[in-house]
């Protein structure tokens, strides 16, 4: 039955080096820090809310990417994954709708 | 004749492990939208404080967020460590992780005591009851996780934590890593963009 | 398989005489009066017009029932097993068939979502600034009605003047209830916290049943409510009694000590009458129903008890009997005490 | 260790065998005795239910009625509910999970059998805690025997969250027992999912799977992105009650309508978890019996898919009373209208495959077509309401649970007993008798549309649901006393079916395939072996077994040794240590031993999860 058995993990997929990794995270914190400083600056109070709703995307998106591999990863857990966050996220922005936090 | 490979055969050529635990996470991803739902609709619907302008500390969170995103980086040093058999650094990283986890429930845990002294328990107002339990979750989320790094620690100093066990480091990892993404949105919703209207003073 | 059923037609034979029964009790409805409570019958305007709309869609629905069910008889008949039949020919799908039964359904519910959306703009609750203001708060297990322009209280029966328009204000003193007089509108949950609207014109007179229609609690059976439509100077002359609280008839001996017996009534439990129940000039507790014109009202116990002298007494004897779990707890009384009450509280006409 | 393994050494190929005796059940890890501990329980809890619903018919038989107290039918009704959809569809679907899929998809096993253990014994656990509370009052201080749940299986905050409204464990039973039940069905869903992505035999492509599988693994991700959200909403429930937190608390700003959100959420999936497996189970019995393929396969998966998705964005039309606006009411309406066309779909598709076959009219066919047929009624009540004013008159009354009995009645159930009858020989080597199931099926068909097809008029007639007691003059005894008559039929139905079960022991053994069937489970002996399939298949057609060389032979006797998983006792052990976390919850009104026993329970269930994480078990 040997023969049916496939290479397992990684085939085809160059996870990337320590470099990226402190690359990434470099990349994370000044994101962070930009987080901060923009909470801190009236200037940007008007629109506080999608900066700040960006960034954080920006910042879950980089770790799911390269820390969670699902960039170099078989696209099966792309969609197990991506599909329940859709679920959750629209069910966040349906609640805020039908509390009157969003109005359209 | 190995049955290893016949029990091992899979259809997508995946680890079954690993499928099942991204399932996990997908289904996280409901509990703590959840969560942060309820949070977000109740948020300025306390009928009395105090709330998040009067509580929330941004610099102090600020580092904890900081600890928490290291630890993310010392995780995929780790696993890397073990994928390429190297013991050593395999240890220093997990037990950095393990080590800034414990770090980032330190400042919990002083966040928590320090909010009860001002005067904010869990049944205090409805920001209370919100936000204890969803940083409770996601602080148990982490807790539980530091165990898990500890516990690979453990098998690693028993020698059981060679280059073929490395799955069961990076199912650590995933785990591990959504815990810090949950936060990277905690941080955002909660503490960053507070909605509660300021007190009219 | 020899079994003598196998070769009986038809498994959708006893539905579709249960949907002949069906058709005959939806006109049986109509008629209206066996069926007081029923939504078949409406006698307001909004009642009508989702009575008009459940009509529009009830009979889509026959028809897609008729069909779809036939096609499942003729199919289950015209297919069954025969002797010396061959292996059927392996069809795998059609694309025009998948289009077509994709896209007849989709039609049918067009027909169906557009008066369905009419409809919601005008059940919405919305009434024109002239209407009768109504605050309707449901209690564990008593409905209380307030007419603020009207300085009035009562409960569980809400008298409305026919053909003005009326707009509720529905909410909750303790858990969730639904206000239900399904001849005047559907639905509307009291929800502690929030207020809900209703609006609606009666167009005719009478005396309509409703209830409580979400489950709250032990006697969540027993909330039931009355809706006493009347012609606008029926209505104007009850408003006015109302408005008025009855003096004791002084020469009534039992009523002056049902007057006393109220005043004074303290069981072991510390339960007073007072406490819970207003009687304007007497008392102002606020736990129970207004009592000022309780004999003025067709029932007592939350719609459950004829207001006479017998069901009167056996409220008193013993409330949590007639409506477990009741607020008002089984007090002692004498036979003397319970007779003086009953005649104190059928004279608050 | 498994017998197979220790002597896996050995030249001569090794049959493994299944163990017996009362200990190898304890520890069986083997998905098909694991299912049929699901079926017999899931019977089990379904006979409880039925005999919930009996008295409680009973009670309404006539206006006025006094079998029971209003306190007792509150009872009655909750754990109907509760039971019915927890304890017994759910199970029974699960039951076909666990023995089915694996022989569908060409596996020898589920992908975690432990961890299927685990679902089995928490789900056990779970049902036996709900249902102790019917004799746990004197426990608590109670003045009466039972205390069991008495707020709705829906549970509705405030009524349950506040200490105020529901003083007794009452609703303390059912927030736990609810909770425990959720770690059950979510483990199986993570196992299954798996299960059905990674272990297909090699050819059975997605699009290979039989469509039971197929609804099977769209149920399982219904599974786990619902559970979480009821999940947080009785979590908030607990605390609120436990160590009154604010959630649903209105004088604190809290709102009770979050818990309806948060409940419907995932109670509307909910109906899709239980309706879309007997979906499954027919989309098999029609084509086997009609001897043609399945109408339009991949627009039945695809429908099915849909119908899974579409099934999150409809929840809010369970709360058109409470008054959401006239907006929300619009979309919510919309999407709930919009999700009757995949419906509609497969109603179609399944007549279709019947149309120009040979129709063998067997008793898992005549449930199959009873199926379709009180599906068709059930969906046609559900486009009623789903227009909100419509709904208005006719939410909480007899005419709602007229239709979602003709859904989950009709529907599940009868869906459900067209796979008994029909994986019945696979799983016990014989069939049942077939002229009793005939009685079954018809005493079953009519008394349930005797009993739910009036229930239509009594709530149109003004006849609202949760009521102990109705008075004469609404004009309903008539209607009632049907429903009670069709209800003590379909009663004796199941005393039919029970019979059935057990005198149909000694029928002749069955082949392989005694249905001439298309799938993969066919291809095996009945009951198969231990290892189920001696080597794993090749599947070259989604229809194997009606396909020349639809699947590569598989020998009767293993050619080389096959290793099976041994047995565990941690998954039960672990399932013990998460029952006395709850009844430690349970004890929330006295400190000190509330603690101590959920803390006992804590270290039970971290002892066991360690040594089942290091016992050697090999997959």
């Amino acid at each position: 039955m040997a023969e049916h058995s496939e290479p397992q993990e990684h085939q085809g997929s160059a996870h990337p080096t320590a470099a990226t990794y402190v690359a990434i995270f470099a990349v994370l914190l000044i994101i962070t820090i930009v987080e901060v400083g923009v909470f801190y600056v009236p200037a940007f109070h008007g629109f506080l809310a999608p900066i700040l709703l960006t960034l954080s995307a920006l910042k879950f998106t980089l770790v799911v990417m390269f820390y969670m591999h699902l960039k170099f990863d078989h696209p099966l857990f792309r969609t197990i994954f991506t599909l329940p966050l859709l679920i959750a996220a629209a069910v966040i922005i349906a609640l805020l709708f039908l509390y009157g936090v969003f109005r359209l | 004749m190995s049955h290893a490979a016949a029990a091992h055969y899979t259809s997508t050529g995946l680890d079954s492990r690993k499928i099942a635990f991204w399932t996990f996470i997908g289904s996280e991803c409901l509990l703590f939208g959840s969560l942060i739902a309820t949070y977000l609709v109740y948020e300025g619907r306390s009928v009395s404080g105090p709330t998040t302008h009067e509580i929330l500390n941004i610099p102090l969170t600020s580092v904890s967020t900081f600890d928490l995103l290291l630890s993310s980086l010392m995780m995929v040093l780790a696993l890397a460590a073990v994928q390429r058999g190297d013991r050593l650094w395999a240890r220093v990283w997990l037990a950095a992780t393990a080590l800034l986890g414990a770090i980032f429930l330190g400042f919990q845990a002083f966040e928590f005591t320090h909010f009860v002294h001002e005067g904010l328990g869990f049944t205090t107002n409805l920001f209370g009851s919100t936000f204890f339990t969803l940083t409770g979750f996601h602080g148990g989320h982490v807790f539980v996780g530091v165990v898990w790094l500890l516990t690979l620690l453990v098998r690693s100093f028993q020698g059981k934590l060679g280059p073929e066990k490395a799955m069961n480091v990076e199912i650590a990892g995933l785990y591990w890593h959504f815990v810090d993404v949950v936060w990277i949105v905690i941080f955002t919703v909660v503490y960053l963009i507070q909605t509660t209207p300021l007190p009219a003073s | 398989m020899g079994s003598v059923f196998s070769r009986r037609p038809g498994a959708a034979r006893p539905v579709s005489w249960l949907a002949a029964g069906a058709l005959i009790l939806i006109l049986a409805g109509c008629s209206g009066d066996p069926y007081p409570q029923s939504t078949l019958h409406p006698a307001a305007d909004m009642s009508g017009a989702i009575d008009w709309l459940y009509r529009q869609i009830v009979w889509w629905a026959v028809a897609v029932f008729v069909v779809v069910q036939a096609a499942l008889v003729v199919t289950v008949i015209r297919f069954r097993r025969r002797a010396n039949q061959p292996e059927p020919k392996h069809v795998y799908g059609n694309t025009l068939a998948e289009v077509t039964w994709t896209l007849a359904p989709a039609v049918i519910l067009v027909f169906i979502a557009v008066p369905t959306i009419q409809t919601i703009f005008r059940v919405s609750g919305r009434a024109s600034p002239g209407a009768l203001q109504v605050e309707v708060i449901g209690h564990q297990w008593w409905w209380e009605f307030r007419y603020p322009e009207l300085g009035l209280v009562t409960a569980n029966e809400l008298h409305l003047p026919q053909g003005r328009e009326v707009a509720l204000a529905i909410t909750s003193a303790d858990v969730i209830h639904s206000f239900w007089a399904p001849r005047l509108h559907g639905k509307r949950d009291a929800l502690p916290g929030r207020t809900t609207r209703l609006a609606f014109t009666p167009d005719s007179a009478g005396t309509f049943l409703g209830q409580c229609a979400e489950f709250c609690g032990e006697s969540h059976a027993n909330m039931r409510l009355r809706v006493v439509v009347q012609p606008a100077a029926d209505f104007e002359a009850w408003a006015a009694r109302q408005a008025e609280s009855p003096a004791v008839d002084s020469t009534a001996a039992l009523q002056v000590a049902g007057l006393e017996a109220f005043r004074r009534i303290r069981d072991p439990g510390q339960h007073t009458c007072i406490a819970c129940h207003t009687i304007a000039g007497v008392s102002g507790g606020v736990a129970g129903p207004n009592l000022t014109h309780v004999g003025s009202r067709q029932t007592i116990a939350g719609g459950t008890l004829p207001n006479d002298s017998a069901g009167l007494a056996r409220w008193l004897r013993n409330a949590p009997g007639e409506k477990p779990g009741s607020l008002m707890p089984k007090i002692a009384l004498s036979d003397d005490e319970v007779a003086a009450l009953v005649a104190y509280l059928r004279s608050r006409q | 260790m498994s017998p197979a393994s220790a002597t896996a050494q050995h030249d001569a190929p090794v049959v493994p065998v299944a163990p017996t005796g009362l200990w190898s059940w304890i520890t069986t890890t083997d998905h098909k005795r694991i299912g049929l501990l699901y079926g017999f329980t899931a019977v089990f809890f379904f006979l409880v239910g039925g005999l919930e619903a009996l008295v409680i018919r009973l009670q309404l038989g006539a206006p006025g009625n006094s079998v029971v107290s209003a306190e007792t039918y509150n009872q009655l009704f909750t754990m109907h509910g509760t039971t019915m959809i927890f304890l017994a569809v759910m199970p029974l679907s699960s039951a076909f999970f666990n023995y089915i899929i694996p022989l569908q998809i060409g596996a020898r096993d589920v992908a975690f059998p432990r961890l299927n253990a685990f679902s089995y014994w928490v789900f056990l656990a779970g049902g036996l805690l709900l249902n102790a509370s019917f004799v746990a009052g004197p426990l608590f201080g109670a003045d009466r025997l039972s205390v069991a749940p008495n707020g709705g299986w829906f549970g509705y905050a405030n009524l349950t969250s506040s200490l105020q409204y529901s003083p007794g464990p009452n609703i303390d039973f059912w927030v736990l027992g609810l909770q425990i039940l959720g770690i059950a069905s979510l483990a199986a869903g993570f196992n299954f999912i798996t299960t059905i992505l990674n272990l297909r035999a090699p050819g059975m492509k997605l699009m290979r799977m039989p469509v039971f599988t197929w609804m099977s693994l769209v149920t399982q991700f219904l599974v786990v992105t619902a559970f979480p959200v009821i999940t947080v909403g009785l979590v908030f429930l607990m605390l609120d009650r436990i160590f009154g937190t604010t959630f649903y608390n209105v004088s604190a700003g809290g709102d009770v309508v979050l818990w309806q959100h948060l409940f419907w959420l995932f109670g509307h999936p909910e109906v899709y978890i239980i309706i879309l497996p007997a979906m499954g189970v027919v989309s098999e019995v029609l084509p086997t019996f009609s001897r043609k393929p399945l109408f339009g396969y991949a627009i039945v998966v695809y429908s099915g898919v849909l119908i899974g998705v579409m099934g999150w964005g409809v929840w809010a039309h369970h709360m058109f009373s409470t008054g959401l606006g006239p907006v929300a009411d619009t979309v919510f309406s919309a999407t709930t209208m919009l999700i009757a066309v995949p419906t509609g779909v497969k109603i179609f598709n399944w007549i279709a495959t019947m149309w120009g076959g040979r129709l063998h009219l067997t008793t898992s066919m005549w449930f199959a077509v009873a199926f379709i047929s009180s599906f068709i009624i059930g969906g046609l009540s559900g486009v009623m309401h789903s227009s909100p004013p419509a709904d208005l008159q006719q939410t909480d009354t007899y005419f709602v649970v007229a239709h979602f009995h003709y859904v989950l009645f009709g529907g599940a159930v009868q869906g459900l007993f067209a796979g008994v009858y029909y994986w019945w020989p696979k799983i016990f080597g014989h069939r049942l008798k077939e002229g009793v199931g005939k009685l079954h099926f018809w005493l079953m068909f009519v008394g349930m549309n005797l009993t739910f097809f009036p229930m239509h008029f009594s709530g149109l007639l003004g006849m609202p649901r949760r009521i102990y007691t109705y008075g004469p003059e609404l004009g309903l005894g008539m209607l009632n006393l049907m429903s009670t008559v069709g209800a003590f039929l379909t009663g004796l139905s199941l005393l039919v079916f029970v019979y059935n079960a057990w005198s149909s022991r000694r029928e002749p053994r069955v082949g392989k395939n005694p249905w001439a069937a298309a799938t993969l489970e066919w291809a095996v002996s009945s009951p198969p072996p231990v290892y189920n399939f001696s080597v794993l298949p090749t599947v070259t057609s989604r229809l194997p077994l009606w396909t020349e060389h639809g699947v590569s032979e598989i020998p009767d006797t293993p050619p080389g040794p096959i290793h099976v998983p041994g047995g565990s006792h941690w998954p039960l052990m672990t399932a013990l240590g998460i029952l006395v976390i709850a009844v430690g919850a349970l004890l929330h009104h006295h400190f000190v031993p509330s603690l101590v026993t959920v803390l006992a329970g804590l270290g039970v269930v971290v002892v066991s999860v360690y040594r089942w994480a290091f016992e050697p078990f090999e997959v």
